[in-house]
């Protein structure tokens, strides 16, 4: 395990009301990539409705952190999409209904309108569970023509491969024609990332692979907003993906040698680590782990 | 599932106000898709409110119409009809007040197919410019109305209709069932009303009853309108009549054959002895 | 009321059994239309349950031998459709259902697929009570877009005004722009006449305002395969209509005399009129005689 | 309603067929939509027999597939795909034989994004030859698939990209409900599965369960799927396994785990292993 060291009690988490402490730019880093697959022996034993006053670095994994990052990007009352294959999404819309935006219209693939419980949505983020208990149905693909007319706020969307300029791949490494490797398609993305209002990129790995200078393919490109890796949060300035934050866990070097395109960034902060309200609803939302998932393979 | 967990979901932002205030809300020059079709769930309460409240150059949308755009004319509130059909059916004839609108030249009928129009809202519903409309062609109306563009197929099919998208200010739909969210049933028939919530920029729904928050969770399915496209819930008792409404009341004919009798002076005493009962509805939540 | 002399009893009725007599060329013609309004008081009296076994011309009244026609035009299996004010199409196609076409698939505007009946439909054919009780929902939306992928075997559609060339104007009398008369627009008919397999064009006025040398407006024109009319039936050949029988109640003249174009004809036959079986079942399938509303205008 | 009078009705044709008699309509080189999405009501018993029988070239058309496609290609049957997304979701990471299909150059991955393969499939039910698709710009995905056209607005707007029609030969449903008529019901998330049923020229539909004809006249707009689009309706229990099927089963993860390990060597044997149980349903009517 690769952490640096924890933040000191006394520093505010919550990212709305203060101003993040600044990374500094020496932070040795020795891993290519943050681990998130195996949960602190530490967490793994603390009764999960009793969660500590003063999080300790043991108290959360990226797999939360992450999920924390992204449903803290969401405003009350914004339409968010999630689709497939998208379990942190799904547990940070959720998330984010729960604790700031009880206003929030969450969307998914089977169509259900803010689903009560992301529970029972083990092995897959589009199927029927989704839409059992909604306040009402709404499919893909009213979902798309919701975002073709301007009116979806936010869609979360991931990817195979992206560059500086906010380029994404998930169609094929090598040539399309003739391709090195299949990825799965774009699925909705190449509709969704130019027309939502905000896309937010999230993806479980972090490396020269992944963040690359030169995406093969350009599946889609457009109103990329946000990236949250598990090394850092990207913004998006005048076309370029700008570093806005590092994960506490950690550092500008780890995330520059894990990147393939060179790191635009001013005033970079740490990211907020997950404050224990967060981290109690998320157990709430999530009880099960399930943002774990995409962290296995 | 922990729903005790959600409380907030039930604290949601209550869409529910009187019929005056959402009507208050369209403006003069607005475009309005009109729910229902002829004299059938068509949003009269609030027509006629729109009439107390004189609006003025309204542009109207819908693939049949009767008694709403009619008597949206008689009161002259009217400056173009997008419509495939207009009139009464078989019982009642022509709509008097909106042929004599078209024909004196304050009204301009806009005559489209009922399926242009679908594709127009269908257009505007996926945020398309147009829409290929395979099947229109050889009518004057390419030539007559502005909607219509003959275009080349790029992938070198004969050459196809497009029709400009209608994007309606406002849809206004009369539903049986919604709640104060904005969720909304209809019952029987749904005609285009559902397309028309997605084509326009806001909805407002009228609705014979308002259930609770939650109504539907059991089969979220049945909601053919999703609460967060809609901007207002009126509770309109007997909204559509003397139009009909499934499963509530069917068509008053009578009321219909006295009203084929008025002259356009007499609108404006034929909207007031309606403002009671148009403006009976609950204009809050009882909550208990 | 002005009708020819009824048929000798031995005249056998079915159409697609027999060869229809041919029409004399100088039957007297003395109206502009058939007069259909009043049923007849011998109809009136007779118990709608015991017709008679050997019908006489006081059996049936226009609206019922329109129906009749319209009806036999259908075969099992096809896909038909009636849209607004079309009450002489609703009835007809019950009554093919019930008759030679088990299989008919009717569909309408409230998009009741087969409805079980018709007979709630009073004022209106579009309402609530077609759906009411059907096999399935198919809404006209989805009508229309079958009818463009070459699905609907039959479209039921009127019109105002028809010349030989088989136009339809249900738009404007005079100019579109500044119209001596605003008619009720074309409905579904601009869409469909050009679609549809088959277009039965019906009319319950026979005169030379609606049978003109040239239509003021081409709401729509294309597949027209029969117009039936309280006078006659044409059809259509080489682009033009074409007489095809005559009611047993008109003549050849009283048609010449009420169409504002040039009669083409070859052998022309009289119309069978409605057979006892027929109309057993159109009073089965319409009790309370809504076919005879259009014809009060 | 006078119901007796239309007995005829309940004698329609029976469209009732064994599993095997529906999958041998299907010719080798036909275009196959398939319902359902991922892991989700996909119809696996019908896919399962189109390998045993061993068809050859077919396209296939999904917005997002999984274990059919993979399936598909892993015995050899597929030449095309068109689909916005294919892969096992997160538990289950790539679709194995699909990927190794296209990257040896034997299938072709037609990508769309899934809102095209949407549009394509809107165009084939509204016999268009395009739909315009606002959104989708800025990909090199309209370069390398022939299905994308950039056309200009002939209403005086930006650009727009059209994607050409897709007209399946053959959708292919599986349902929870179905009568022999064809009529259709789906719970749950319904997918792409109603337009598919609309684009295809022929629908095949599998169902958990055969209720009888006249089922839904109480409630028709349940329907999802009118029957005179059907050709033909199979008795399939737990067609869609080792998928999901809402209400009756969740997706058996070991099975889907065990197949995984599968080579292509042991597909014939896998699917022979579920011909029993694929081919298990009704194959005809009882009257009582």
């Amino acid at each position: 395990m690769n952490r640096i060291p924890g933040q000191p009690k006394a520093q505010p988490y919550l990212q709305t009301k203060t101003q993040p402490k600044t990374v500094p730019a020496a932070t040795p880093a020795t891993s290519r990539m943050a681990p998130s697959k195996t949960p602190f022996a530490a967490q793994a034993k603390r009764p999960a409705t009793a969660p500590s006053k003063t999080p300790q670095k043991s108290d959360w994994r990226i797999a939360d952190l992450m999920v924390c990052v992204m449903a803290r990007l969401l405003q009350d009352g914004e339409r968010v999409f999630h689709g497939v294959a998208s379990h942190l999404p799904m547990i940070a819309m959720a998330l984010a209904r729960k604790l700031h935006a009880p206003n929030l219209v969450c969307l998914n693939i089977p169509g259900g309108v803010n689903p009560p419980s992301v529970q029972k949505a083990s092995y897959s983020s589009a199927g029927a569970d989704l839409l059992s208990g909604a306040e009402a149905y709404f499919p893909l693909d009213q979902i798309f023509d919701l975002s073709m007319r301007g009116g979806l706020d936010v869609a979360f969307l991931s990817g195979a491969q992206f560059d500086l300029h906010g380029n994404v791949n998930n169609s094929v490494i090598g040539s399309y024609r003739n391709p090195k490797v299949r990825l799965p398609g774009g699925a909705g993305s190449a509709v969704l990332i130019p027309t939502a209002r905000k896309v937010i990129i999230w993806r479980t790995r972090h490396d020269r692979r992944t963040f690359v200078e030169k995406v093969d393919f350009v599946t889609t490109r457009g109103n990329v907003w946000k990236v949250v890796t598990p090394l850092c949060v990207f913004g998006v300035k005048d076309g370029m993906l700008r570093l806005e934050s590092v994960h506490p866990t950690s550092s500008l070097r780890e995330v520059e040698e894990n990147t393939g395109f060179p790191l635009k960034y001013g005033d970079v902060v740490y990211t907020p680590p997950p404050t224990p309200r967060e981290l109690a609803a998320l157990r709430q939302v999530d009880p099960h782990d399930y943002r774990l998932k995409e962290f296995k393979n | 599932m922990a729903t005790s967990a959600f409380a907030s979901r039930t604290r949601a932002r209550s869409k529910l106000m009187p019929l005056e205030e959402a009507a208050a809300m369209v403006r003069d020059g607005d475009l309005l898709a009109l729910g229902g079709n002829v004299l059938h769930r068509a949003p009269m309460a609030f027509v006629r409110e729109l009439i107390r409240q004189g609006k003025r150059r309204l542009g109207v949308v819908k693939t049949a119409g009767a008694h709403d755009i009619d008597l949206l004319c008689a009161a002259g509130c009217v400056e173009t009809v997008n419509a495939g059909f207009v009139s009464y059916e078989t019982e009642f004839g022509l709509a008097a007040h909106y042929r004599k609108a078209v024909e004196s030249g304050e009204v301009r009928a806009n005559e489209h197919a009922c399926y242009t129009v679908i594709s127009a809202l269908r257009a505007a519903a996926s945020g398309a410019p147009f829409m290929p409309v395979i099947g229109f062609r050889g009518t004057d109306l390419i030539r007559e109305n502005d909607d219509f563009r003959v275009i080349p197929d790029p992938f070198g099919g004969e050459p196809v209709t497009v029709v400009r998208a209608i994007v309606p200010d406002w849809a206004v739909i009369h539903v049986q069932e919604a709640d104060e969210t904005g969720n909304a049933v209809i019952h029987g028939p749904k005609y285009e009303d559902v397309l028309m919530s997605r084509a326009a920029r806001k909805v407002i729904i009228t609705a014979e009853r308002i259930v609770s928050a939650g109504h539907w969770q059991r089969q979220p399915t049945l909601v053919d309108i999703p609460g967060f496209l809609v901007e207002a819930v009126v509770h309109a008792p007997r909204g559509a009549a003397p139009g009909s409404c499934d499963r509530m009341y069917d068509a008053d004919l009578m009321a219909l054959a006295k009203f084929m009798k008025l002259e356009r002076k007499d609108i404006p005493a034929y909207v007031a002895q309606h403002e009671r009962a148009d403006r009976s509805g609950r204009k809050a939540v009882i909550r208990i």
